[in-house]
């Protein structure tokens, strides 16, 4: 399973070198973003171009990057934000992680969305939140500390209000509304509990294994309630059961939105910023001796377990798979909370691979509803014979959610199984158990819909676009359907994801 | 108990009976009426406390101009239709209880006011010691134009923005005639004839007389804004809605003078406000009164400018 | 160098508005903008002076206090400067398109407006109490004919209301300022604090002061007169009332309460200025939010974002006045973007009434971000101005254990969401019968003017403003109040 | 019993009944007379808690009075523009009823 790279890695005494790409890399989308809501709505051609162009560029700065803390080095640039705390930006090997899933998704999201939006209204408008969005998520990937962390979290939130609203129909404003409330007053509790953090320990930044340290008994209270707060403020970006009702409702937003929230940005934000607080703020030892991991552990468990019971409830395909989101996007937080080298492997790498599979499954329902009509499950009858290619996407993405060898979610369940039991944790290997029979529960009559039922003699509606979208829409589906394959089927490789994990881990648990 | 205390005894309860009769009296005109009054008991005061200056000022702008303004508003109410007499309505609910809250604060004020213990430096004695540092022989007028100019410079300031204020509220209204007087009855006449001339000297009188005994550049602009005054009600000028240069010059001489004069200072390398000698000080007064008369005037009018009636 | 620096941030707006009263109208364009763009180099000698830890001191006329009226710029004065001049840039580049110079409208503004600028510098440099009351006059009978300007008959009832209870709070003013300088001899403010004992008259007096200035600075309850005066106006005037006017009275508040002996009241006091603080954001934000004009919530924002400020008295610590002050800086700017938003947004749509926003994003797109940006800071979400304030103010009251005004800052910026977020969602709302399609020949972005050009300008310096904290906490840092310690 | 001790009190008495009047009177030319009933008491006080110099009254504190007055008459000059144009728009005299209009 290791690689030549990960011992390169291990071997290479870390050093934090001041390097303006973080920054760079941050601000790509940025200005991309600024200059395409300027261009104004008629400049589509240019607007093409410079939103491939800057996923390009964007995409190559994240593997120099990559390179750079291969050869271990630690690439940060700070500056005073506010008196006495930094705004740091710094790539570390798990900023890489999260950096080069967001960079690599943008890319194919950019491509899938400007053949998805082409009859929409307020492109530009669209494109600009978009990339400031990507923005947010490189800053949260390349975030040094929580207070930064906090900064692009929030500016997450924003750039992502007006994809959610962006049809302005009231269905998307109600929408809309119920996501602001929920991330907003998460936040008001994340600010809080950083404030009150900062008044107990100073500013603090991110470091392997956590910088916090016990100083007295006294503190013990504190400090469990900080963790409580902060990670209420990731949970609801997260969707931890209960705060997750924003997510469901989210999905009248077009596709693009749909697969960029569920898959590179918001969840993703969230599960990231849980990975954050338990193994470099607080560190995975003292959130275990401060019994939060196991609290986490509970709630990540139940999310699970409830989220596929009610994605299996839902009629609609979209509703379906946000459920689904809910439900896996807790395996990150479980890995996590196990603690221990094999399921924190598995809930890193789960952020990978929960967002190829998912983005996978969010083109294809957005290339159904708009070839086809069909956004409800009994609709999908015989698709298989209209969409071949889609419905051969969707269905690699949905068996590798089961957990499904060779996909790639069975490498993150396997991690995540024999962690729990390396830690004694079996309980957790029953919630895996019935969280896989239950993804087979309402992903399997999907595949079998598809693939064997006979097909309706005409379909309910949809649009007759030209080859162009069509390919469009399909080659990113098929893309990142071919991730789904390769990151299991070669798992083993240097430079997967799961190698680059396990470095990650080594880091942390030497 | 002397006379004196008798006088001011009387006096303060005159100004006491006049000023409730003014705020919770129902007939405005005669309001408007008993107020000039009670700003002529306050000039009386201030006599008594031996201020002259301030008396000549309160009898001239504090009574005579704000009651003539008011009644020249009141008048453009009735004459737009406003009732005179307010009806008789039950005091509002929050009567009691702001009657009750003012008793308390006239009691804190009165405890506070009566508690001041006089500091022997205080910034008035040092006026009276530094006179001869003004060039003045008038310690008011010394502190209004020398010792503390910026609070005079920014005073015509507030005269200048309150008829830019009356101006921009004005709009493009035409202010029309305001009263049809014959001034070829004989007693119009003489009044012409004699008042606005006399008043006219009595201005320039206080004006020079300002930098050495009481009177200065506030009192000869009243002086020569009831001139005006006269002048508009006789209808002999004519208000007009839009101002020529010669009307704006004149709006603006007293701040420009000062301006001019205080900035001067500092391109000569001194600080800021200082003035070069008295003549300056005359300069200024000259432009303040002039300014003061025509401004206050304008407001009378309620107009941009005056030009002379023509037969 | 410094004293025709000072000279020159008085002198050359005054000037300019004497000779835009008397020129032809066709000078007046240039002769105000000539004299805006000599303010930069007027501060500037200022800021490196003060930057190096002093305090500029000009003895008006040559003659000391108690004798004559000084001027004083430290640290403190100089952000207000600072503010002053970056939001009296911008709104007059607005101001040159919706009041020109040349014509009707504008022969009324401007001179008012550059009189305007005038005063408020005179009266930040102020170090003497009655020359602080004639420039609090100067200000506001400026602002109330600014306001009365439109001529419309809500305009005119909003300006009475305002000049009245103004008038009416410069009186308490006066009279506190008869009270002590009969005790202390003096007028000039620091001499005053130096003087002043602690007894009842202190008290009294500085009870009266306070009040005045709380009416000046519309302090729930003392703020009947601004959301009407601030949403009726036109829109460069209701952003500089907002942004500037409102604060001059709190900025005197904290001057003689910090550095003039205020704090004699002692914690009863300063709690009471708290409360009414948290009473102010509570009760704004929440009128804000049911509002049926743009306007009229933005200028209730104005009324809850000052009710931070007087979270300062309670909290009087070193971290709380670095939040207070960096506050009213944060503040005016998004501020006077939110209003020029406003106010172009009214304009073209002719009429502010929430409903007609519906759809405004498609058509007003740079000023609905612009609104938008200004909101970010508003709300106090990072990245902007209005976080960094908010971050330092919660820290302070931290701290300090201050539960209380944690819990009001949180809900204040959570009330201040729901608001913000009415305004843009009924701009990003479909209109009725419109689709999500594209219908042929549609415009994004709309009309890019200057007026959209500064209110957008001020927006995104709100939002820079939160990266370039570290400057303007190491300046106001240079500044704080005797006996607080950087 | 000094005339300033006369004095004093009375300018305190009607400095209450000014404010009164601003407050609980309807009509804006009485809300005006208040002010200016109020301002009077204010430059009283001036006067009076301001103290003598052997010359008579402080010279400083006269020198407010008269700025304070001709600040008084020119805002009370705005303030009476206002309301008689007020009046021309509105019909009213006073500051009761609902601010809006399109």
């Amino acid at each position: 399973m290791t690689g030549t790279m990960t011992d390169a890695m291990t071997a290479a005494a870390v050093e934090t070198t001041l390097h303006p790409l973080p920054v760079v890399v941050v601000l790509v989308s940025l200005l991309a973003g600024l200059a395409i809501a300027v261009l104004g709505e008629q400049r589509q051609r240019l607007r093409t171009v410079l939103n491939l162009s800057a996923a390009v560029v964007k995409l190559a700065l994240v593997l120099w990057i990559a390179l750079l803390v291969a050869g271990g080095v630690v690439p940060e640039f700070r500056f005073a934000l506010v008196p006495g705390f930094d705004l740091v930006l710094r790539a570390d090997s798990l900023s890489v992680l999260f950096a080069s899933l967001s960079a690599a998704l943008w890319l194919v999201t950019t491509v899938y969305a400007i053949a998805y939006l082409q009859h929409y209204a307020n492109r530009a408008r669209f494109f600009g939140y978009f990339s400031i969005c990507v923005t947010a998520t490189m800053g949260i990937a390349m975030a040094g500390n929580l207070l930064t962390f906090f900064v692009f979290y929030e500016l997450l939130t924003l750039a992502t209000w007006p994809l959610v609203v962006h049809t302005g129909s009231r269905a998307a404003l109600r929408a809309g509304r119920t996501y602001l409330q929920f991330t907003l007053g998460g936040s008001a509790l994340f600010l809080i509990g950083l404030i009150w953090l900062y008044a107990l320990a100073g500013p603090q930044d991110f470091i392997a294994g956590g910088s916090l340290q016990l100083l007295d008994l006294e503190a013990v209270t504190s400090m469990q309630a900080i963790f409580v707060l902060i990670a209420i403020g990731m949970g609801v970006k997260a969707a931890l059961v209960p705060l997750h009702a924003w997510l469901p409702s989210a999905m009248v937003a077009p596709a693009p939105v749909s697969a960029l929230l569920h898959a590179v940005a918001v969840v993703k934000a969230g599960a990231f910023g849980l990975v954050r607080l338990v193994e470099d703020v607080y560190g995975s030892a003292l959130s275990g001796a401060l019994g939060l991991s196991l609290a986490l552990a509970i709630a990540a468990s139940f999310t699970i377990v409830y989220g596929s019971v009610l994605a299996l409830l839902q009629t609609d395909l979209k509703k379906r798979l946000a459920y689904s989101t809910v439900s896996q996007v807790s395996y990150i937080a479980l890995g996590i909370a196990i603690g221990g080298p094999l399921a924190t492997v598995g809930g890193m790498v789960h952020l990978v691979h929960q967002g190829v599979m998912k983005i996978t499954m969010f083109f294809c329902a957005g290339i159904f509803a708009t070839l086809l009509g069909v956004t409800r499950i009994v609709e999908l009858d015989g698709l298989a014979r209209r969409l071949p290619w889609s419905a051969a996407a969707f269905s690699v993405a949905a068996l590798g959610m089961i957990g499904l060898p060779p996909m790639a979610g069975f490498v993150s369940k396997w991690y995540l199984g024999s962690g729990a039991v390396a830690m004694g944790q079996t309980w957790v290997v029953a919630v895996l158990v019935a969280s896989t029979l239950l993804n087979a529960g309402y992903f399997l009559p999907l595949i079998a819909r598809m693939w064997f039922r006979p097909a309706p003699e005409r379909w309910t509606g949809g649009a007759q676009p030209s080859r162009w979208v069509v390919a469009g829409l399909v080659a990113p589906a098929l893309a990142t359907a071919g991730l789904t394959i390769a990151f299991g089927v070669l798992a083993g490789s240097t430079y997967s994801p799961l190698d680059w994990a396990i470095a990650i881990v080594r880091e942390y648990l030497p | 108990m002397t006379i004196g205390v008798l006088v001011d005894l009387m006096l303060a309860l005159a100004l006491v009976g006049l000023s409730l009769r003014v705020v919770t009296g129902r007939a405005l005109f005669r309001d408007i009426v008993l107020f000039i009054l009670f700003g002529l008991v306050i000039a009386l005061s201030w006599s008594r406390l031996g201020a002259p200056d301030l008396a000549l000022a309160e009898a001239a702008i504090g009574a005579g101009l704000t009651g003539a303004l008011m009644l020249m508003a009141y008048r453009r109410l009735v004459a737009g239709g406003a009732e005179d007499v307010a009806p008789r309505r039950r005091p509002p609910l929050l009567a009691v209880p702001v009657a009750v809250l003012t008793g308390a604060l006239v009691a804190l004020i009165g405890l506070a006011a009566l508690g001041v213990e006089r500091v022997p430096d205080a910034a008035g004695t040092i006026v009276l010691e530094e006179l001869g540092a003004s060039g003045l022989g008038n310690a008011v007028t010394a502190v209004l134009l020398v010792f503390r100019g910026l609070d005079t410079m920014l005073e015509m300031a507030v005269l200048l923005v309150a008829l830019l204020g009356a101006w921009a509220v004005l709009g493009e209204v035409h202010p029309g005639r305001l009263h049809q007087v014959d001034r070829r009855t004989p007693l119009v006449g003489a009044l012409l004839t004699t008042v606005a001339p006399v008043t006219l000297l009595i201005a320039v009188h206080l004006l020079l007389a300002g930098t050495d005994a009481p009177g200065g550049a506030f009192q000869a602009g009243a002086v020569l804004t009831g001139c005006g005054v006269l002048l508009v009600l006789t209808g002999t000028v004519r208000p007009r809605a839009a101002a020529g240069l010669a009307t704006k010059l004149l709006v603006i001489a007293g701040l420009a003078a000062f301006v001019m004069i205080g900035a001067s200072a500092v391109a000569l390398g001194r600080a800021p406000m200082s003035l070069p000698g008295t003549w300056a000080v005359y300069l200024i007064e000259t432009a303040m009164m002039l300014s003061i008369a025509v401004t206050m005037t304008l407001l009378f009018a309620r107009a941009r400018a005056l030009e002379p009636e023509r037969a | 160098m410094t004293t025709e620096a000072l000279a020159l941030l008085v002198f050359a707006p005054l000037v300019a508005g004497l000779v835009v009263i008397a020129a032809p109208r066709r000078a007046a364009a240039p002769v105000a903008v000539a004299a805006l763009l000599t303010l930069p180099f007027g501060l500037w000698p200022l800021t490196l002076v003060v930057w190096r830890g002093e305090t500029v001191q000009v003895a008006l006329a040559g003659f000391a206090p108690p004798l004559g009226i000084v001027w004083r710029v430290d640290a403190l004065a100089l952000t207000m400067l600072w503010l002053t001049l970056v939001v009296v840039l911008v709104v007059s580049l607005h101001a040159l398109t919706s009041f020109p110079p040349a014509s009707e409208s504008g022969q009324r503004f401007w001179p008012l407006w550059l009189i305007l600028i005038a005063s408020v510098h005179a009266l930040f440099v102020s170090a003497d109490l009655f020359n602080l009351y004639v420039t609090l006059e100067l200000v506001t009978l400026a602002g109330v004919a600014m306001i009365a300007i439109g001529g419309k008959p809500a305009a005119m009832r909003a300006a009475m209301r305002y000049l009245l209870l103004g008038l009416m709070a410069s009186l308490f003013y006066l009279l506190a300022t008869a009270l002590l300088y009969g005790q202390t001899g003096t007028l000039d403010l620091y001499q005053v604090g130096e003087r002043l004992d602690d007894g009842a008259l202190a008290l009294i007096a500085l009870a009266l002061m306070v009040t005045g200035l709380l009416v000046k600075a519309a302090i729930v309850p003392l703020h009947v007169w601004l959301p009407a005066a601030h949403g009726k106006a036109p829109g460069p005037v209701s952003a500089v009332l907002s942004a500037l006017v409102v604060k001059v009275a709190l900025y005197i508040l904290i001057r003689l309460w910090f550095w003039s002996g205020g704090a004699a009241g002692g914690d009863g006091a300063a709690l009471l200025l708290g409360l009414l603080g948290a009473l102010a954001i509570v009760h704004g934000s929440l009128a804000a939010i049911t509002q049926t004009r743009l306007k009229m919530l933005v200028a209730y924002s104005t009324v809850a974002q000052l009710g931070y400020v007087m979270l300062l008295f309670p909290l009087a610590s070193t971290a709380a006045f670095r939040a207070v002050t960096f506050h009213m800086v944060a503040h005016g700017v998004a501020k006077a973007a939110m209003f020029l938003a406003a106010a172009n947004l009214l304009h073209a749509l002719g009429s502010d009434r929430l409903q007609r926003l519906v759809g405004a994003d498609q058509r007003h797109g740079v000023n609905v971000l612009a609104f938008a940006l200004a909101g970010v800071s508003i709300m106090g979400l990072p990245p902007s101005g209005g976080f960094v304030a908010k971050w330092m103010l919660l820290e302070a009251a931290w701290r300090q254990q201050g539960w209380g005004w944690v819990a009001v800052i949180s809900l204040g910026s959570l009330l201040a969401a729901v608001y913000v977020f009415r305004v843009v969602a009924l701009a990003f709302a479909q209109p009725k019968g419109g689709s999500v399609r594209a219908s042929v020949g549609a415009r994004g972005g709309g009309r890019f003017d200057t007026t959209a050009l500064a209110a957008l300008l001020l927006a995104v310096l709100a939002i820079l403003l939160g990266f370039a904290s570290a400057p303007l906490v190491a300046l106001i840092d240079r500044g704080l109040p005797p006996g607080m310690l950087p | 019993m000094s005339s300033a001790f006369v004095y004093v009190l009375a300018a305190s008495a009607v400095f209450g009944v000014g404010v009164y009047g601003l407050i609980v009177a309807d009509h804006l030319m009485r809300k005006l007379l208040s002010l200016n009933v109020m301002g009077s008491a204010v430059f009283v006080l001036i006067l009076t808690v301001g103290g003598a110099t052997p010359a008579g009254p402080d010279p400083v504190a006269q020198a407010l009075i008269l700025t304070g007055i001709v600040i008084a008459v020119a805002a009370t000059a705005f303030a009476l523009a206002l309301i008689v144009r007020m009046f021309q728009e509105t019909g009213l005299t006073s500051l009761r009823g609902r601010d809006d209009d399109d």
